[in-house]
């Protein structure tokens, strides 16, 4: 067995085990505690009052399009991880390269700020 | 039969299960397969508990920075409220609204806890002491974490209440843009160490990283902070304004479990500060006794972990176009200048120039740009009193 | 050793269920849900012939994070367009979004 | 048969009865949750492969960022979109037919072509590898930078899509 194969073998088994424990106690308190449900208990709560109307509310657009910021940047900065390994046998133009990448990246941002999109409005 | 060697005990004892276990004549795949699991087992089960004893001290300690004495009735200094707190929840009823997404219900808070859990793999408690030593470390811990995001948009969802659904959105939207910073400013520790193995970024620490880089440690324990969604920046579940947020239906233990995975994040993170800019297991006889290691690893952690109490116990909640401000138009752009400047820095300083010298010249140039930055914050925050000085004259009628 | 056939078996059957997924959903944000489940199917294959014909040179993998690149680009943009339509014309169901038909 | 091909099949059958729960669930959130789930099966898949980085950057990608933004449009257009409305077209069965057809011809030719194998050896660390092909002008430099710029182009493009006109006052 190699030595990656291992590393992976702990990681599966401790995923298995950090899903199983956590629903240990949840099993337990369901057998311990008490389970008398009614309709007025089980109700949402909606500060003492019925729920009003549906509860699939629309929402603020903003909160979306940090969304879509993020999943941008997020790609870029996986590009760049590699990059950041290598970088110690790297000579200086190829920093330079990395560095363009990070200046696109800065420039979109910078683009956005002034369309005003990161304005919480 | 394996070498008993007291500093190495931990790993003594498990080459020694291994070797009892294979001369009772078990396959050797098999038994690795046992080593691992127990090693895993006894891992989980000390991540998992740690967080009884941290929230006593949490407690404690925000009390004291509040002026009050915090549990005090149970045991001697009230340490064993945490127990008694468990027992209590554990007789409570779980309920469950009408309405709700009864697996997804479930599954949300469990599903919270297990990736935070699951970052303790790649955590190095010692030269010799390591879950597993990936060479994808840094980026498995973001991956991993980055799943509990779903988790609080999972509990959100299946509530059925409009609270826990603004509650998720704010969270989602919070998580999401905090990990843009966190991982510009993991690549920085990356870049220093020439790989993304945690035991390696251990290593490389001759000096602490946090002297080379200062801005990306500061980056990575703010933009944590904002992970964990506590005080400042628990807009995520900011009670005056949406109750509980995401886990408002949430009662009984599946509540306490969205609780302790909170506390077990603030402590997980702790660690990983520790790991990557604060030289982790090292100190001095470290190598010698790696038993020592998981000391220093230990009390660097509580240490941060001190400082994040600390920052809870004395900012106020910051608004909700704060936080987005915060984020995209300061950390961001921080933490792509200090990439910049660490990888020209570090290329143009004279290779002869090693160790501790090399750090403090890395630690100068992150100080010239900090304060560039204040500088640049200053004019800023001049202009705008300048701007909304006669603006309340006007308003008045 | 798994065999390098079963990967691709399987590279295959994702690609298809991701196939008739586009055609059969109705609603635009499954069609996209589906489409991921094609380009997961392209990536599996990549990395698949990677292990097994090229293990030693970096292209396959570079080929693979490429079309990452690219899924991500996708989702960005198509999950903006929806969010688009559905703010002007109140609905993501595909077939009553067909403007251009006339 | 050896552990590994037990594994794989386990991971196989998840990712296949997850995918297929995908494109039939009703319920779009449950589908995205399966979604969630068969992407989470293919990043253990390209760990069997010995891909640790593309394993990694799977999670991160797929499950960290595309999931959840799908999560999320399901739930901000979810109003007129209640579980009542159709959710497959009329004409399903004949995608079905074509599925399968898809899936025999790829499946017939795949598996017939005798692929020349390399030879088997020890995948170790790729992703020095693959940084130092970033930035080599001979090899990946274009496409490293021209992936910037698609990204560029797709952030750009798809936040004017999804900023709301402003009222021109």
């Amino acid at each position: 067995m190699s030595m990656t194969d291992s590393n992976w073998l702990f990681v599966s088994l401790f995923i298995a085990i950090a899903l199983v424990f956590p629903a240990v106690p949840v099993v337990a308190a369901r057998i311990l505690g008490p389970h008398r449900p009614n309709a007025l208990k089980n109700e949402t709560f909606e500060c003492g009052m019925q729920t009003v109307g549906d509860s699939w509310v629309q929402f603020k657009i903003q909160y979306y399009i940090f969304g879509l910021l993020f999943l941008v940047f997020d790609v870029e900065s996986i590009f760049l991880f590699p990059w950041a390994v290598a970088y110690q046998q790297m000579a200086l133009f190829a920093v330079f390269e990395g560095l363009v990448f990070i200046l696109l990246l800065t420039g979109g941002l910078v683009y956005l700020w002034r369309k005003g999109a990161l304005e919480w409005v | 039969m394996p070498e008993f060697s007291f500093g190495n005990i931990a790993v003594y004892a498990y080459d020694m299960i291994g070797w009892v276990l294979v001369s009772y004549g078990l396959d050797p795949k098999l038994v690795v397969i046992i080593q691992k699991f127990l090693a895993a087992f006894l891992l989980a089960n000390f991540a998992l508990l740690t967080p009884i004893f941290t929230i006593w001290l949490e407690r404690k300690i925000a009390a004291r920075f509040q002026d009050r004495l915090g549990p005090n009735r149970v045991g001697p200094y009230g340490l064993f409220q945490s127990f008694a707190d468990i027992l209590k929840l554990l007789t409570k009823e779980i309920i469950t609204p009408s309405g709700a997404d009864k697996v997804v219900y479930f599954v949300g808070p469990i599903l919270s806890v297990a990736p935070v859990l699951g970052i303790w793999v790649v955590i190095p408690f010692a030269s010799t002491m390591i879950g597993a030593n990936l060479n994808v470390g840094v980026l498995y811990s973001v991956a991993i974490g980055g799943i509990g995001t779903l988790a609080i948009m999972m509990g959100g969802w299946a509530s059925n209440n409009k609270y826990a659904l603004l509650g998720a959105f704010r969270a989602a939207s919070q998580l999401v843009s905090y990990e843009v910073p966190l991982i510009l400013a993991l690549l920085i520790p990356t870049m220093l160490a020439g790989s993304m193995g945690m035991q390696d970024i251990v290593l490389a620490q001759g000096t602490w990283f946090v002297v080379y880089a200062p801005i990306a440690a500061a980056i990575f324990l703010v933009s944590s902070l904002a992970e964990i969604g506590r005080a400042p920046f628990d807009i995520l579940e900011a009670e005056s304004e949406i109750v509980a947020g995401y886990h408002v239906e949430y009662s009984g233990f599946l509540f306490a479990i969205w609780q302790l995975g909170e506390f077990l994040h603030a402590f997980t993170i702790s660690a990983l500060v520790s790991v990557l800019f604060l030289g982790g297991w090292r100190g001095p006889l470290a190598d010698l006794y790696p038993i020592l290691g998981i000391v220093y690893l230990l009390a660097k952690t509580y240490f941060v972990y001190f400082i994040t109490m600390w920052i809870r116990a004395t900012v106020p909640r910051i608004r909700i176009d704060q936080m987005n401000n915060l984020n995209w138009k300061f950390l961001v752009p921080l933490a792509l200048a200090a990439l910049v400047l660490v990888a020209l820095v570090d290329k143009l300083l004279p290779a002869s120039l090693a160790g501790s010298a090399r750090a403090w010249a890395h630690f100068a140039s992150n100080v010239v740009l900090m304060a560039i930055v204040f500088g640049m914050l200053r004019t800023e925050s001049r202009r705008l009193q300048n701007l909304s000085a006669p603006a309340p004259v006007a308003a008045a009628h | 050793m798994v065999p390098l056939s079963w990967y691709l078996v399987l590279a295959a059957l994702l690609f298809s269920i991701g196939i008739y997924g586009v055609l059969a959903r109705a609603n635009a944000i499954g069609i996209l849900m589906a489409l991921e489940l094609m380009l997961n199917g392209v990536i599996l294959n990549i990395v698949a012939f990677w292990r097994y014909r090229g293990p030693t040179q970096v292209s396959g993998q570079m080929f693979a994070i490429i079309v990452f690149a690219v899924a991500a680009a996708e989702a960005a943009v198509g999950l903006a367009l929806i969010i688009s339509i559905y703010r002007r014309r109140g609905t993501v169901v595909a077939e009553d979004v067909s403007l251009l038909k006339w | 048969m050896s552990a590994q091909q037990i594994v794989f099949l386990v991971t196989a059958g998840v990712i296949v009865i997850s995918a297929a729960l995908v494109v039939t669930v009703r319920n779009l959130i449950h589908a995205s949750l399966w979604l969630v789930i068969t992407l989470f099966a293919v990043a253990a898949i390209y760990v069997q492969l010995e891909a640790d980085f593309l394993a990694v950057v799977q999670v991160i990608l797929y499950i960290g960022a595309i999931s959840i933004l799908i999560i999320f449009s399901v739930m901000l257009t979810r109003r007129v979109m209640a579980d009542t409305g159709p959710q497959r077209i009329p004409q399903w069965p004949l995608a079905a037919v074509l599925a399968l057809l898809v899936f025999g011809g790829l499946a017939y030719l795949l598996v017939q072509v005798p692929w020349p194998l390399a030879p088997n050896v020890d995948v170790s660390d790729t992703v020095l590898a693959l940084g130092e092909a970033f930035v080599d002008p001979n090899r990946y430099v274009i496409p490293f930078e021209v992936a910037t710029v698609l990204l560029l182009v797709a952030l750009v493009g798809s936040i004017s899509l999804a900023l709301p006109e402003r009222e021109s006052d």
